[in-house]
């Protein structure tokens, strides 16, 4: 299991690469890689504030759960915190099994906690200001269905 | 002695990331009360604490959690990785 | 759209980099690679066959669907034929989407529907001799949950 | 003239990937009947239906299924991609 929890930026086709090499035994690869969007046409920056103490802890922890969950070979998680341009990667997760079930629900699971359980918090910035996102009802329901 | 941390947009309405705080209070809910008796500012910021989210040493927990041996307690919004 | 039929290798990394560099507006990609496993330790080629004036085809029509059914940006489809070793990728699909909920449905629905839909066969060629691989009731069963 | 493709164990069985045949069938089991009176390859090849499947023209079919103004029929076991 590998976490990373880092201000530079990073290349998903590498990671994405280099995850299968050490996974050789698994069959189905999945991952999901989250960039910033601009929705509007107006975002100048994504600002991603995170608690240092807690982050890397947290991810553990809803990997480790994965892992009891699912058959997994293995699992990365990598999420950068500062801020970022439009179009740049914010984060991504990989997960290997024998099973594809088992590769995407453990990647959707990843995805779902990494949402509402991990501490970080994201700031807008546009030509028009700053905001913070607010947490949606639809993340936090999405939890209600592991 | 204990750690008080504030992310996101607590931090900003309190003005600091993190500060020491001198206190007796029993509970998560007992502190608040304190902070909100000092500042206006504090006052903001736990106006609702349905929209509030605490940790206890790096892990997630309730207002109403006993502060007992705590050395670090975090207050912010409801998370928004990923 | 892209799909790709062919007998060469190809990098899951570098074309999950120019599938996410063409779909700037998403801010969800997800992709699955399908990978040779060797279960038993006895796998000594993967023979995969195909129909070929089918396959793109049907392919398309699998990748129509899911555009129909989920809002996406865009779908990559890539999947080898021919006799691949242990290690090999076998085929990969992408997906993009503003909603990671949307991405991932899409590539799991793909994935169903390449496994018993589109005309692929696969034979395991194993130090004690070769047998095509039979389609799981499972896999058959995986469909009827879309 | 109609083109009959063969594929994986199908095609192993009869021995030959494709061939042009000459039939008047008018259904697909007509013309599995047809085969199967030619040669025991063919009677081996399509001993158990339910284990085949069959496109005609390239799209996905059935055994009772027309052969009016199809040009190529596919036999092949249920398919394995992915």
């Amino acid at each position: 299991m590998e976490i990373r929890v880092q201000e530079d930026r990073f290349d998903p086709g590498a990671e994405l690469n280099a995850f299968s090499a050490t996974v050789s035994g698994a069959g189905a690869v999945v991952s999901f890689t989250g960039v910033v969007r601009d929705v509007d046409g107006g975002l100048v920056a994504m600002e991603i504030e995170h608690y240092p103490g807690m982050t890397t802890k947290a991810i553990a922890g809803i990997a480790d759960e994965a892992a009891r969950r699912w058959s997994l070979a293995d699992v990365l998680v990598i999420h950068r915190y500062s801020r970022l341009a439009p179009g740049e990667n914010i984060m991504m997760v990989a997960t290997a099994s024998r099973h594809r079930a088992d590769a995407f629900a453990a990647a959707e699971y990843l995805m779902d906690y990494l949402k509402s359980r991990a501490p970080f918090w994201k700031k807008e910035v546009t030509r028009d200001g700053a905001g913070w996102v607010a947490a949606r009802d639809e993340d936090e329901d999405a939890l209600t269905r592991w | 002695m204990i750690d008080v941390l504030y992310f996101a947009w607590v931090r900003e309405r309190i003005g600091v990331p993190r500060e020491q705080v001198d206190t007796t209070a029993a509970t998560v809910a007992d502190l608040v009360e304190e902070l909100k008796a000092r500042e206006p500012r504090y006052e903001a910021a736990f106006a609702d604490l349905r929209a509030l989210r605490v940790a206890l040493d790096q892990e997630l927990s309730d207002f109403d959690a006993s502060l007992a041996g705590v050395r670090e307690v975090a207050f912010f919004p409801p998370m928004t990785g990923g």
